[in-house]
């Protein structure tokens, strides 16, 4: 197309959080002609708000912590459904990921031995035979996304990495062989639109917690790249398994770190019960995400539920005291006055489950080549495609993800992304070029709101799409119910495409990004709502009161959703890790 | 509640003006004044503004609310009101690109000078390095910030010299890598603040430490470089 | 890179400006409170305690110390103060050069005063 | 598009605390003090000329005018003077903190309107 702008790199990273500033980082050391793309300015990206820490085995608290009881956890907290060759990428390579970030510079708090400080975090034990609760989380205060975050843009500014910050990306370009050659972004300052030419595309959007109602995403977390995807016709693994945080902050949906009960903290119900005990007696309050929230809502449904409503519950910490509360919670107190109007050093927080992760996600290898499959159902790489952090599916946290294992995640395959891409292009990997017709393709929602004369506001569509996700899609799921929500997402699909942009100006238009980020919230839960209803079965966070149990004979498998026959197919889980024995599937009780 | 609003569109409008506009609050709510904005924006799409976390760490919704700076997503509205009005105006010195957005590329320019990165000339060892508890608490306080200017912004010298005064957050910056022990360019950043302006335009007034939305103290900061600034001269 | 230096600053570094500023203001601050003190101390004072006072070497030679802390304090004072609002070089230097002047003849000024009576 | 970007910078509609007035007060009076220099040379010149010109310094005092203007220069001395110690106390991390800071600013207000008066009085009992 001679009336776009060009610009051509080497590789291109869209998302300017944790996975993608690593994967920048990785990328612009090694020599890359590399640009990381970002809607918003990189520290405003949603890692910023993680707060309890990145759960590594680097042997602090316990020096005979060992990366594969890591790994145990993290293969069991994922109902099995992790596949355990990037488990154990990840458990065996997350030391060196960690300290790399330590030299970096990132402030993380300390033991006396001037080492790492590492807090218990849920699901963590001492390996299959000993179910000690152990700490391995790695923490800078409570605000370790916010210092990685900062870190991993102060070291990029070190080495010089390009941003484009302020871009929206609007659409994946692909040629006539089916590979990703760039992408169609506008410059949101200026409303300039450019193809921005690359052989490998990194996704590193993020989640999609936007999706619900209730929600401790950020309002920027709206499955950009998902969208995209999916857009482009490739399939997504596991869409159905949403984590729902047991602690986000009533009212507010922000979230309060799962550190709280790490430090000591616990959930009590209206009458004052450590309930938690009935529910999980070995691990308590610390056990898997999924499970607390499911123990939550039944207290909440069997009518123990405080407030007037009785529709939370609390967060007890007065009885950690002052001292412990400053020093390792600061920035939760801050929020809970902020937002609960109540100060923990005094009386408990109220809480209650909050969509917080998207465990789904695009299907890539360890290496964040992403993957699609041939007609015989064997993966196939995506040429010049890549994925990594949340908007990826390695899959590292299967039906349910480790707290402190997401932004392990990130840095991690973020890496791993750079360092595979890097090899691929030293090996001369190729592309052809895009065609204008190609081009074209990815400008046509520009194309279509540019035109759209009459519809619906967006606001008013995204609200219902969000509120359809929370009333059929949240914690406790139910064919019937969820056959309906799907009904009702199909109507409101045909409001997406209808929708109608008032403003059309150029110099920064929010309400076109706004309207841009709808077709992509829309992408994802429907993608959602159709591999839930499809997953017959009852594992991690998707539950179902009409498939209670867990059905390996069947469901042993990665969910694959195809977006342009709308069919949910099935991929098989990895379970050949490379240096250690396969954790076989077991009942999973804490 | 009348909500008066700065306004600024450079396709359409030739300087930016006050627009008033009437806003139902929910009985018994104290909204933020994000979820003020987030009402105004339904009704009419085109007002734009910056925002992300909705829960003050990603520092996108810095703005000036009744006079002072803040952030718009953990500034409730009885905390700004006056006279049942909420005037809401762009960042103060900043170049405005459209209504409540404001051009902050020589806030970072700023902040990139100050070497926001640590500098260690030693061979990485196979562990993190060593840092003592207490080593590690000379950085609280100042590796919390959150680059949302309202510092910056709140601050004269950086008004009349926003080229050349690094301003309170780049400062609070260059002395958390100044604090740091495991940082080795100590003289080099030093060497790199010693003119009149970066560091030395700064007289004192606290307006940065008055509008900090995490309770941060630039000006402690600004004072700690001064006196190593001086060990150095002496 | 975050070096900037103007030729009209006088100490050519932040911190010698900050330090002749805050010597001369002590300079200052004391020279006041003990006139002060004299002249409180002294109600309806003749013309000989007056000049006998600064007929004293050592008067003389403070007062002049107290002159030329002026000098200093006030150029560093007024460098940054116009600095800081006239943004244009021009009319800046010429008020610059003013002060200057100004400083100059207080100064000499002063000295005749002090050892011309 | 950039160089015609507007700036929010209209001073009177922020809220300026009282560290920042009593900071703006130090420059304004610096200024004054600067001119004023010159009248306290003149003076000094005067009165130690001999006699003649110390009764003549004295004459002087005593117009209401020439009150104004020595109280006006006393004011603008005593205010830099009380403020400039506030900046000292600064320097060694004396008032640093929000709290501190905001009564540093008070007591140096309030110190500086005490003194004022009291030269008023003191000029105008002369």
């Amino acid at each position: 197309m001679s009336n776009i702008k060009t610009m051509t790199f080497d590789a291109i990273v869209i998302g300017g959080g944790g996975a993608g500033m690593r994967a920048a980082l990785q990328l612009t050391e090694t020599g890359v002609k590399a640009a990381c793309i970002t809607k918003v300015f990189p520290t405003r990206s949603h890692t910023v708000s993680a707060q309890g820490g990145i759960t590594c085995a680097i042997a602090s608290a316990d020096p005979n912590d060992d990366w594969r009881w890591h790994m145990y956890d993290t293969v069991k907290g994922s109902d099995y459904i992790a596949d355990q060759d990037a488990v154990e990428y990840m458990c065996s390579v997350g030391p060196q990921a960690v300290f790399e970030l330590e030299h970096m510079g990132l402030p993380f708090s300390r033991t006396e031995q001037g080492r790492i400080y590492q807090r218990p975090f849920g699901g963590q034990s001492k390996g299959p035979n000993d179910s000690t609760q152990a700490a391995r989380t790695c923490a800078a205060a409570d605000r370790t996304g916010h210092a990685l975050l900062h870190t991993l843009y102060q070291a990029n500014l070190k080495r010089g990495t390009t941003f484009l910050s302020e871009w929206y990306a609007v659409d994946l370009v692909k040629n006539a062989k089916n590979e990703v050659v760039g992408v169609v972004a506008i410059e949101i300052e200026t409303g300039e639109v450019a193809y921005i030419k690359a052989k490998a595309t990194v996704l590193a959007t993020g989640g999609a917690g936007r999706i619900y109602a209730s929600t401790t995403n950020a309002l920027i977390n709206t499955g950009d790249g998902i969208g995209m995807a999916l857009r482009a016709g490739f399939p997504m693994q596991d869409m159905e398994m949403w984590q729902f945080h047991p602690t986000g902050i009533y009212g507010a949906g922000t979230l309060v770190t799962e550190g709280c009960r790490g430090e000591g903290g616990y959930l009590i119900n209206s009458e004052g019960e450590r309930f938690m005990e009935r529910y999980a007696p070995n691990s308590k309050d610390l056990a898997g995400r999924d499970v607390v929230a499911r123990s939550m809502v039944i207290e909440i449904l069997e009518g123990r539920g405080c407030g007037p409503e009785k529709d939370h519950v609390l967060l007890k910490l007065d009885h950690l005291g002052e001292e412990t509360l400053n020093l390792r919670l600061p920035g939760i107190c801050e929020l809970s006055k902020t937002f609960a109007h109540v100060d923990p050093v005094k009386e408990p927080v109220p809480v209650v489950p909050t969509c917080h992760y998207m465990m789904g996600g695009i299907p890539t290898n360890v290496g964040g080549q992403a993957l699609t499959q041939d007609d015989d159902g064997k993966d196939q790489p995506i040429r010049g495609l890549f994925a990594c952090g949340e908007a990826a599916c390695v899959s590292v946290h299967g039906a349910n993800r480790l707290g402190g294992n997401s932004l392990l995640d990130l840095v991690v395959f973020g890496r791993a992304a750079g360092l595979h891409i890097e090899e691929q292009l030293r090996n001369g990997f190729e592309v052809d070029g895009a065609s204008d017709a190609d081009i074209k393709r990815a400008m046509a929602r520009l194309d279509r709101l540019a035109n759209a004369r009459e519809g619906e506001h967006v606001a008013a569509v995204r609200e219902d799409l969000q509120t359809c996700m929370q009333l059929y899609f949240g914690v406790f799921r139910d064919g019937e119910s969820m056959d309906k929500g799907l009904q009702l997402l199909n109507e409101i699909g045909e409001r997406v495409r209808n929708t109608r942009l008032t403003d059309t100006s150029n110099v920064f238009n929010t309400a076109r990004i706004e309207a841009l980020e709808l077709d992509n919230l829309f992408e994802v839960a429907y993608a959602t709502a159709v591999s839930a209803v499809e997953r017959k079965e009852s594992r991690g966070a998707h539950a179902r009161n009409d498939f209670t149990e867990r059905d390996d004979e069947n469901w042993l498998k990665h969910s694959l959703y195809f977006p342009l026959d709308k069919r949910v197919g099935k991929r098989d889980v990895n379970f050949s890790p490379k240096t250690v024995d396969t954790f076989q599937p077991t009942i999973r009780s804490y | 509640m009348l909500v008066s609003l700065y306004r600024y569109n450079p396709e359409a409008d030739n300087a930016p003006f006050m627009q008033d506009v009437e806003v139902e609050l929910p009985k018994g709510k104290d909204l933020m004044v994000l979820d003020v904005l987030n009402l105004l924006k339904e009704k009419d799409v085109t007002l734009s503004y910056r925002r992300s976390c909705r829960e003050g760490v990603c520092g996108s919704d810095g703005m000036n609310m009744n006079g002072k700076n803040g952030l718009a997503c953990i500034t409730p509205v009885s905390q700004v009101i006056k006279k049942d009005k909420l005037v809401l105006r762009p960042l103060p010195g900043l170049p405005v690109i459209r209504d409540l957005v404001v051009d902050m590329s020589l806030f970072y320019k700023q902040y990139e000078k100050v070497m926001p990165y640590l500098v260690n000339d030693q061979p990485a060892p196979a562990i993190e390095r060593l840092q003592t508890p207490e080593d590690r608490e000379k950085l609280d306080g100042l590796y919390e910030c959150i680059l949302c200017a309202c510092c910056s912004s709140a601050c004269p010298s950086f008004w009349w010299n926003p080229d050349k005064f690094i301003g309170p957050a780049g400062l609070l910056q260059a002395y958390r890598f100044l604090a740091d022990s495991r940082d080795t360019a100590q003289a080099e950043r030093l060497a790199e603040l010693d003119d009149p302006f970066s560091v030395f335009r700064c007289r004192g007034i606290m307006n940065c430490v008055s509008v900090c939305p995490k309770g941060l103290n630039p000006t402690r900061a600004i004072g700690h470089i001064r006196n190593l600034l001086l060990q150095r001269a002496t | 890179m975050g070096n900037v230096s103007s030729v009209t600053n006088l100490g050519r570094s932040g911190v010698a400006d900050w330090l002749m500023q805050r010597v001369s203001a002590y300079v200052l601050a004391l020279y006041t409170v003990v006139l002060f003190v004299f002249i409180i101390a002294n109600p309806g004072m003749s013309y000989d305690t007056w000049a006998g006072l600064f007929g004293q070497t050592w008067m003389r030679i403070v007062t002049l110390m107290a002159l030329l802390s002026i000098g200093a304090h006030a150029w560093v004072g007024l460098w940054t103060v116009t600095t800081d609002y006239m943004k244009s070089a021009l009319p800046r230097f010429l008020v610059q050069a003013a002060c200057g002047l100004t400083m100059f003849v207080y100064v000499v000024w002063g000295i005749q005063i002090l050892w011309g009576f | 598009m950039n160089s015609k970007r507007p700036v929010n910078l209209d001073l009177g509609k922020f809220h300026f605390p009282l560290p920042a007035i009593t900071s703006i007060l130090h420059r304004v009076s610096g200024i004054i003090m600067f001119v004023g220099v010159a009248f306290m040379l003149y003076g000094l010149d005067l009165s130690l000329s001999g006699e003649e010109g110390y009764g003549h310094v004295s004459e002087l005092l005593s117009g209401f005018f020439a009150k104004l203007i020595i109280w006006g220069i006393l004011s603008a001395l005593l205010y830099h003077l009380v403020a400039g110690i506030r900046h000292l106390l600064l320097d060694m991390g004396i008032g640093e903190e929000l709290e501190s800071g905001l009564v540093a600013a008070k007591v140096t207000l309030a110190i500086a309107i005490i003194l004022i008066v009291l030269a008023g009085v003191w000029v105008w009992a002369m």
